[in-house]
């Protein structure tokens, strides 16, 4: 029976981050790229977590670290959806590819 | 691999200046609720008194060292340098830009995110492991994503905003990775640690691939040049003050904490990422003084042009060696004093004229003697003209390099004089034209003390930098003392 | 003791003239009278020091062996054992010739400042022109008593500064300021030869003091070798070429003529176009030793003297006509230094000096008197109206010539016997004949302008005393300057010489030649022009001999081969270096900036200001690092990869 | 000596710069005669210290030391010997004449005359400077004030005064950043070496001149491109004629008079003192672009029409022949060399006031425009000849002793070379006389006649240079004994290592 190792675990969050950074290359709207970067973060946490089961059994260090990440995600999630509410008030719409005032 | 055993004593004397600043930071936010709409403009002097308290505390504490929680929150002269260092930026902010904060109002959040955001930079500059760092990181990028878009009104400053949450949210997670990997690869957080296991350890391609993730999630923290998309949109749409603080303390907590990390974490393989800063410094130079040549509007030229100082700072990285780390620690701190000088006077021209296109400066040298001037010196500075401190810090930096990089001392010092080529631009549309409305402007108490203050110490440094390089060299050598 | 104060303080000769150039340009420049006082005052006690030094230099004998030489240092560098080092020094050295130059040019210069007075009077740049007169006589004198070379070529380009002033002193006139500035140029160029000559000189004899050379020279063997030394000795001459109007480099004398009268007798006369064969006389040491050299200078003497006697046949200016005589004399002097005779070339000098002057001023108050016509053929029968002028200039007209008692014969007929004796037949043939033709053309002229009738319109009369009064001194000096060098007693070979002194055999029959030739000259000048009233045979002439009659007026279009070469070659060549510098090197750095300037605007189109883009361009970064890091690194992978230390 | 007269020398017109920012705008006089006051005191100041200067002793007198950077051993190091005395003096000379050069400035005269007192105080700091990094300190500070005149109160003829100015300071900049780096890799290898660092000509020198042979060769290389550049050696010439012909008469004066010297300054000084090795090796190259400048420049002057453009193209000429003897690297060339740098200072700086005066009373540099003028300005035209006179090395006056010491050491070093460069005595009287002529001489021009000639103190220029032409030419030993007491222990200290290096 196959059995889970670490290997898995860190390739499971390599695909996973490759999802992400593919939705947040190709996605149009906004509310979806801030999706594509939460998955970009728990990536990261499967990673973390995984070390700290497989390379430091004995203590915490990596979950610590990855209810930290979740935390700083959250208020993260929080300040770009006021943000994305704030410029759709503006400009009625969230279609990245014409929010390009800023340009040269 | 040590346990993390929880009875540790953790002595509070090296958190007192966080939990000042924290402390201020919360006053300023009550302060804000309670007082009444017209007496806001108050919060600016409670803030900047505050902040020099604080400083005066943090001077008294020079010489100190120790660390905390087994080496997760280091207290040295380095720390202590950089933590001085963010807050004089942040004073000289908050001075410089009370008129322009009062005009556009919610006046607590300004001040009270700003403090947050020193908060941040603060816990950076003493971050002895991956977890410390990444919240202060954190910290301050989400307090400047707020700040940068205050003026909710103006479509400006909201889609810099979301452009910077959006990509600071993709470098983080790419920073992250690199640490998790640095973490599985090593088994533990702590600096001193890491640096010691991978000492032992060949050079595994994983462990590459972590320096790639994180060269680029750094690179992206001070607008190094594959990463620096983000930087001159931001600088341009966020209000003048933030882009001034951000272009100040941001870039400077990111050096503080990539030198930490590359040079205490990192030593094993300096070889691996000693050529790859070395090219990215050059290319950061070249372009980002290319690229502010075509400019018209002040504010995205001096967003290339902090691009190209990141790329000169990024020089004094390359050796790992304690003349290299004093050379980023002068530069950075001239550096602080140079932006804030130009950007207060954009920040006014801004309050006055409600321009920051460069052919509406003509004629400042006669409408206001002092703005031109304060804006000529920080600007020449920038560039590295002689009596000017930008010269010696640049002399410092290219020092370090000589021996291997030649080819990069040529690329930063004929780059800065193109640089030349910009600024006297600047200076050009200043001094020769005729003013289009010659009514001169007269430069409020608190706006004229920080022009003056800013001017003075860039000549002074300039002029006769011994003093100040005798404190970054006891910084310096602290470094290296864990 | 008055002698001995003279001798010893030579220097007062040309500080005089100095200090009265000072004085009138920066006190007396508004009064018109005290200029002229002092300039004339200032050069005749010049005269008068002058005089008692060469009184006290030509009495006691040893100085003839050995000149007296006194010097300050004036430049030192460098430590002289240690180092390489430069010493130069200024001093006086009078000698025979020295002494010899320094009373004519004083004693000439004295008549020509009184004579110019009177011709000036009038000119609103009347004191410029003599505080320019008094620093010409200064520079003249520093060059005749300097003891070394250096200070003798200062003293050289200082008097080439003043003819170029006085030349162009009517600046109104293009042809003067043009004349002028020719003048300089042709002297310049002249000058970069001798300049070279002397850097060359102090190169290898490390001095440029005569004395301390004529030893070394002497022998020069331990120093250079003679193929060497020749090339010194002519880059030498080129300096008195140039200065004296020898052939290549005449062209600029007859333009000289643009500036006054005095300025012509004084400079392009008597003094300043000695001035080269006085050095080619001062270096005699030199020329000595190399046979080429002297070969050359006498050649280039006798060809400049037969080349320029031919132009003056067909010259209808009278000052023209006077000028290429002189370059024609000179040539003279040329040839008899280049056949090893310094005796006879000084010996002309002295004479020629006397003479020429007289007939320029005397050509002066023709010109003063016709209010400036200068053509010959316009003038006729002036000796009525002015007897004095007229008489004058016969006796300076019978001196160049050459008619026994007057001073032209006596040196002239030095210099064909010295020719005669160094056995050199063809130049002792074309001097013969250009004597023939020089008594030809000069009394052509006279005939011209003072027999034959009078031309109604001019109505001359005689110039003032201080005109008349230079004219008769001068004039005693064409008849009496030539007695002290008879063959009989040759009270001149005693003095200058070079070696020691020589009486060669009297040569009854050169001195029998050259009566005749002279004779014949002014006789054939007298049928043509005098005797058949309407000139019907010269016109003849001029029509059968065309061309080259047209060719010889226009002196062989020489003048024209300069201006062309200096338009078509020097101008050109400085245009094309101006165009190359401004479009190729100012070019290439033009292209640098516009090159920088379109990077950073190519550059600048990459930020599109969309979110999306800056995310690619980051992950794009990314793989560029790693790449790098791959290769620049020592890690693992590179070490798969094979990545570059 | 007690009391510290360089640092007077060199504070003098700073004080003079700090006391006119508070002289109100209006009243240009005083504006003018503060100035004046400021650069005659260190004008005053710089002739007693040339005379009281003790020749036989040599070496270096009025120090002055103050520790200033310990890290880098940069010390404030204020001296003067045989070679920056001359130098000094110059640039007072020349900096006390512009001032008067520029007495009808009216547009914001208040600016003009701080700026242009900072100039002259930048440029003295160079040459009294005997610390690398104060050296190159004021080298750099001058750069800035010549760019805001050149903007402000410059001429467009031919080329805009902001493309002129420009070209004139990056140019000069990018120069500076070789020699920066020059600078910087050579303090990195003399610290490392001596384990102290020190940054003082002497300290340095001592160090530097153990270098190896590859080391020397590429620094003195760096330092050649940024004083070459400076000096507008051949190929990094094409600023100078654009940035004189843009720039105000002061800023021309002060740039052709004494800026251009800092590089030949440097040169002798810093480059051929501190690395012989690499000296020896690049002399011939140097001796071969001195000459081709020479050459080259005195062909393009003659191809000019515009005044400026002339003496623009002439300085970069005489720089050639400054070039060429200090490629001889003998004590006669040496000596020639700073002679010359002297020389010419004086010349270019009357030369350039002149046409600067005929410019304000006529409006036009165009030479075919002009002529005649000598009937109408008279003192106007004597300055002029007497510049033009000096500027092609007529002897009585200041420049023809040096041209004829380089071209001794020059021919002794480089015979065929030698000849070519002093072919270019012919070329320089031919352009300098045409210059002259055109718009001295010929026929005067009715829409002059109202011209007023020069008088007050516009003639201070012609009085002060022009003395200085006239003295310098009768008795040039003032001038040698004092250089040559600076270059004999130069040479000596270096001469050992070219005898050793020998031609490499």
């Amino acid at each position: 029976m196959l059995t889970i190792s670490l290997t898995h675990y860190v390739v499971l969050s390599a695909l996973l981050f490759s999802i992400g950074l593919f939705g947040v290359l190709t996605k149009r709207n906004a509310v979806a790229v801030l999706i594509c970067i939460e998955l970009m973060l728990n990536a990261v946490n499967i990673n973390l977590v995984a070390f700290s089961k497989y390379i430091t059994p004995l203590d915490f260090t990596g979950q610590i670290f990855s209810i930290f990440v979740i935390t700083v995600a959250a208020a993260e999630v929080g300040v770009g959806l006021a943000i994305i509410i704030a410029i759709y008030r503006n400009r009625l719409n969230v279609d990245l590819d014409n929010f390009n005032w800023l340009k040269w | 691999m040590t346990p993390f055993d929880f009875s540790m004593p953790i002595n509070p004397a090296a958190l007192t200046l966080e939990m000042l600043v924290a402390a201020l930071g919360l006053g300023v936010l009550i302060l804000g609720i309670i007082s009444p709409k017209g007496a806001r403009s108050g919060l600016g002097w409670v803030s900047f008194l505050g902040l020099m308290g604080i400083i005066g505390v943090a001077i008294t504490m020079w010489g100190q060292s120790g660390e905390l929680l087994a080496g997760m929150y280091l207290l040295d002269n380095y720390a202590l340098f950089w933590k001085i260092t963010f807050m004089v930026a942040a004073a000289l902010v908050i001075l410089g830009n009370m008129r322009y904060v009062d005009n556009v109002g919610h006046q607590a959040e300004y001040y009270s995110l700003t403090i947050f955001a020193t908060l941040g930079m603060m816990v950076m500059a003493s971050a002895g492991d991956l977890m410390t760092l990444y919240l202060g990181l954190e910290l301050m990028t989400i307090a400047f994503v707020v700040l940068v878009c205050l003026r909710k009104k103006d479509n400006k400053s909201v889609e810099a905003g979301m452009k910077y949450i959006l990509l600071a949210g993709m470098s983080s997670a790419v920073l992250l990775y690199g640490l998790s990997l640095l973490y599985g690869l090593t088994g533990s957080v702590i600096m001193l640690d890491i640096s010691r296991i991978i000492a032992m350890q060949p050079v595994s391609s994983a462990l590459v691939l972590a320096l790639v993730m994180l060269i680029a999630g750094l690179g992206f923290k001070i607008s190094a040049v594959p990463f620096h998309m983000w930087s001159p949109d931001v600088y341009e749409g966020a209000p003048t003050p933030v882009t001034s603080f951000l272009s100040m303390g941001s870039k400077a907590a990111s050096f503080a904490i990539i030198l930490r990390l590359f040079i205490t974490a990192l030593p094993g393989v300096w070889e691996n990422w000693a050529m790859v800063i070395a090219i990215l410094a050059g290319i950061t130079i070249i372009i980002g003084n290319l690229v502010a040549i075509p400019q018209t509007s002040i504010k995205r030229l001096l967003a290339y042009s902090s691009i190209a100082q990141a790329g000169y700072i990024m020089v004094g990285m390359v050796t790992a060696s304690e003349a290299g780390i004093k050379g980023v620690m002068f530069y950075a701190f001239l550096y602080v004093f140079a932006t804030a000088g130009a950007f207060t006077v954009a920040a006014y021209f801004y309050n006055v004229t409600g321009s920051d296109e460069l052919k509406d400066y003509a004629g400042l040298s006669q409408r206001s003697p002092l703005m031109a001037a304060v804006m000529l010196v920080a600007l020449l500075s920038m560039a590295g003209i002689p009596p000017l401190a930008g010269f010696v810090g640049k002399f410092y930096l290219f020092k370090t390099i000589v021996d291997g990089y030649l080819w990069l001392v040529f690329i930063g010092l004929i780059m800065s004089m193109v640089s030349v080529y910009y600024y006297l631009r600047v200076a050009l549309v200043m001094y020769r034209d005729e003013p289009k409305d010659p009514s001169p402007i007269n430069v409020s108490g608190p706006v004229t003390v920080t022009l003056i203050v800013t001017m003075l110490v860039t000549l002074i440094i300039g002029i006769y930098p011994g003093p100040l390089s005798e404190v970054v060299n006891s910084a310096a050598h602290s470094f290296f003392l864990h | 003791m008055l002698v001995e104060f003279a001798m010893m303080h030579a220097w007062l000769v040309p500080l005089l003239p100095a200090l009265a150039f000072l004085v009138i340009v920066f006190l007396t420049r508004p009064f018109e009278k005290l200029s002229a006082i002092i300039a004339v005052g200032s050069m005749a006690l010049a005269c008068v020091i002058a005089s008692f030094a060469a009184y006290g230099i030509f009495t006691n004998h040893e100085f003839t062996e050995k000149p007296l030489v006194y010097a300050a240092n004036w430049l030192s560098l460098g430590i002289p054992g240690v180092t390489d080092s430069l010493l130069v020094q200024v001093g006086v050295q009078l000698d025979p010739v020295s002494a010899m130059m320094m009373f004519m040019v004083s004693f000439i210069s004295t008549f020509i400042f009184l004579y110019s007075v009177g011709y000036m009077k009038g000119d609103p740049g009347f004191s410029v022109f003599f505080s320019y007169l008094s620093l010409f006589g200064a520079s003249m004198l520093l060059l005749v008593i300097s003891s070394n070379l250096l200070q003798m070529f200062i003293a050289w380009e200082l008097v080439g500064l003043c003819s170029y002033l006085l030349i162009g002193f009517y600046t109104h006139k293009i042809s003067a300021r043009e004349a002028a500035k020719k003048a300089f140029v042709t002297c310049r160029v002249a000058d970069f030869g001798l300049l070279l000559g002397l850097l060359a000189l102090q190169i290898t004899f490390g001095t440029l003091n005569l004395v301390e050379l004529g030893e070394k020279i002497h022998n020069f063997q331990e120093y250079t070798t003679i193929g060497m030394l020749t090339l010194i000795a002519v880059l030498v001459f080129i300096g008195p070429i140039g200065k004296s109007g020898q052939f290549p480099l005449h062209v600029w004398l007859p333009d000289a003529m643009e500036g006054p009268t005095p300025v012509s007798a004084l400079i392009h006369a008597a003094t300043m176009v000695v001035a080269g064969v006085y050095l080619v006389g001062r270096t005699m040491f030199l020329f000595h030793e190399v046979e080429s050299a002297m070969q050359l200078v006498a050649v280039t003497g006798a060809f400049t003297a037969l080349f320029a006697a031919t132009i003056a046949l067909t010259q209808r200016e009278i000052k023209r006509i006077l000028a290429y005589s002189t370059v024609s004399q000179l040539g003279y002097m040329m040839l008899a230094l280049g056949v090893g005779s310094l005796t006879a070339g000084m010996f002309h000098m002295w004479t020629h000096a006397f003479f020429k002057a007289l007939m320029f001023l005397a050509a002066g108050s023709v010109l003063y008197a016709l209010h400036h016509k200068a053509d010959v053929w316009e003038m006729g029968g002036l000796i009525k109206k002015m007897p004095i002028t007229g008489w004058t200039f016969v006796i300076g007209g019978l001196a160049i010539a050459g008619i026994p008692p007057f001073a032209g014969f006596w040196s002239k007929d030095e210099i064909l016997v010295a020719t005669l004796a160094e056995g050199h037949y063809v130049l002792f043939a074309m001097a013969a004949f250009t004597a023939f033709l020089t008594a030809f053309y000069m009394w052509r002229m006279i005939f011209l302008v003072f027999f034959g009738d009078e031309k109604p319109e001019n109505h001359p009369q005689e110039s003032p005393w201080t005109m008349t009064v230079p004219l008769i001194v001068l004039a005693v000096g064409a008849i009496g300057a030539g007695w002290m060098g008879t063959p009989w007693n040759n009270v001149w070979a005693e003095w200058i010489y070079f070696g020691e002194p020589h009486h060669g055999p009297i040569n009854y029959g050169a001195m029998l030649l050259s009566i005749v030739l002279a004779g014949s000259g002014i006789y054939l000048a007298y049928t043509m022009y005098l005797k058949d009233t309407k000139k019907k045979r010269a016109r003849k002439l001029a029509e059968w001999f065309g061309p080259v009659h047209r060719m010889l007026y226009n002196k062989y279009y020489i003048d024209e081969l300069y201006l062309w070469f200096n338009h078509a070659l020097v101008d050109g060549t400085a245009r094309l270096f101006y165009l190359f510098d401004l479009y190729v090197v100012d070019g290439f750095v033009n292209g640098i900036g516009t090159f920088t300037k379109s990077s950073g605007d190519g550059l600048r189109v990459f930020q599109t200001g969309r979110l999306q883009n800056y995310a690619l361009i980051f992950f794009l970064g990314v793989l560029a690092v790693a790449v790098l890091v791959t290769f620049t690194g020592p890690s693992a992978a590179s070490l798969v990869l094979g990545g570059v230390k | 000596m007690d009391f510290p007269i360089l640092l007077t020398i060199l504070l003098a017109p700073i004080v003079a710069a700090l006391v006119l920012v508070f002289v109100p705008k209006e009243e240009s006089l005083t504006i003018k005669s503060v100035a004046a006051v400021g650069t005659f005191v260190s004008l005053a100041l710089s002739l007693y210290a040339y005379f009281t200067y003790d020749q036989s002793l040599g070496g270096l007198q009025f120090a002055m030391q103050i520790p200033w950077i310990q890290d880098l051993g940069v010390t404030f190091f204020l001296a003067a010997d045989g070679i920056s005395l001359p130098m000094l003096l110059l640039t007072n000379l020349i900096g006390f004449s512009a001032i008067f050069a520029s007495w009808n400035i009216n547009n914001r005269p208040r600016e003009f005359f701080i700026l242009l007192l900072l100039l002259i105080a930048g440029v003295m700091g160079t040459f009294i400077a005997h610390d690398l990094f104060i050296f190159l300190l004021f080298y750099e500070v001058v750069v800035i004030p010549i760019y805001i005149m050149v903007v402000i109160w410059g001429s467009s003829k031919r080329v805009t005064k902001e493309y002129a100015a420009m070209k004139l300071t990056i140019y000069l900049l990018i120069g500076s950043a070789f020699l920066l780096v020059g600078v910087i890799a050579l303090f990195v290898k003399t610290s490392a070496m001596s384990g102290v660092p020190d940054m003082s000509f002497t300290g340095m020198a001592v160090v530097a001149q153990q270098l190896s042979g590859f080391d020397q060769i590429w620094l003195f290389g760096l330092m050649l491109l940024g004083f070459g550049s400076l000096i507008s050696m051949w190929p990094f010439h094409s600023w100078s004629p654009d940035g004189y012909a843009g720039a105000p008469t002061a800023v021309s004066m002060i740039h052709a008079g004494v800026l251009k010297k800092i590089g030949g300054y440097g040169l002798v000084k810093i480059a051929v003192f501190m690395l012989p090795a690499g000296a020896s090796f690049w002399a011939p190259y140097m001796a071969v672009l001195g000459v081709a400048g020479v050459a080259y420049a005195a062909m393009g002057a003659l191809a000019q029409k515009d005044l400026k453009y002339v003496v623009g193209y002439s300085s970069v000429s005489h720089m050639g022949y400054v070039i060429l003897a200090v490629a001889c690297l003998n004590v006669i060339g040496l000596n020639g060399a700073v002679a010359n740098m002297f020389a010419h200072g004086v010349m270019a700086a009357l030369f350039f006031s002149m046409i600067g005066f005929i410019y304000e009373k006529t409006h036009t540099r165009w030479i075919p425009d002009m002529g005649g003028l000598a009937r109408q300005t008279p003192r106007l035209a004597v300055g002029f000849m007497m510049a033009a006179m000096a500027s092609l090395g007529l002897p009585g006056l200041i420049s023809f002793v040096p041209e004829f010491t380089i071209f001794i050491g020059a021919f002794d070093v480089y015979g065929g070379l030698a000849v070519v460069g002093i072919a270019g005595i012919i070329i320089t009287a031919l352009y300098v006389l045409r210059a002259g002529a055109n718009t001295l001489f010929g026929p005067p021009r009715p829409e002059y006649d109202h011209l007023k000639d020069i008088r007050g103190p516009e003639m201070v220029p012609l009085i002060v240079l022009g003395t200085v032409l006239v003295v310098g030419g009768f008795l040039p030993s003032l001038l040698f004994d004092m250089i040559n007491s600076g270059v004999v222990p130069l040479h000596a200290a270096i001469s050992d290592v070219l005898q050793l290096g020998g031609k490499l």
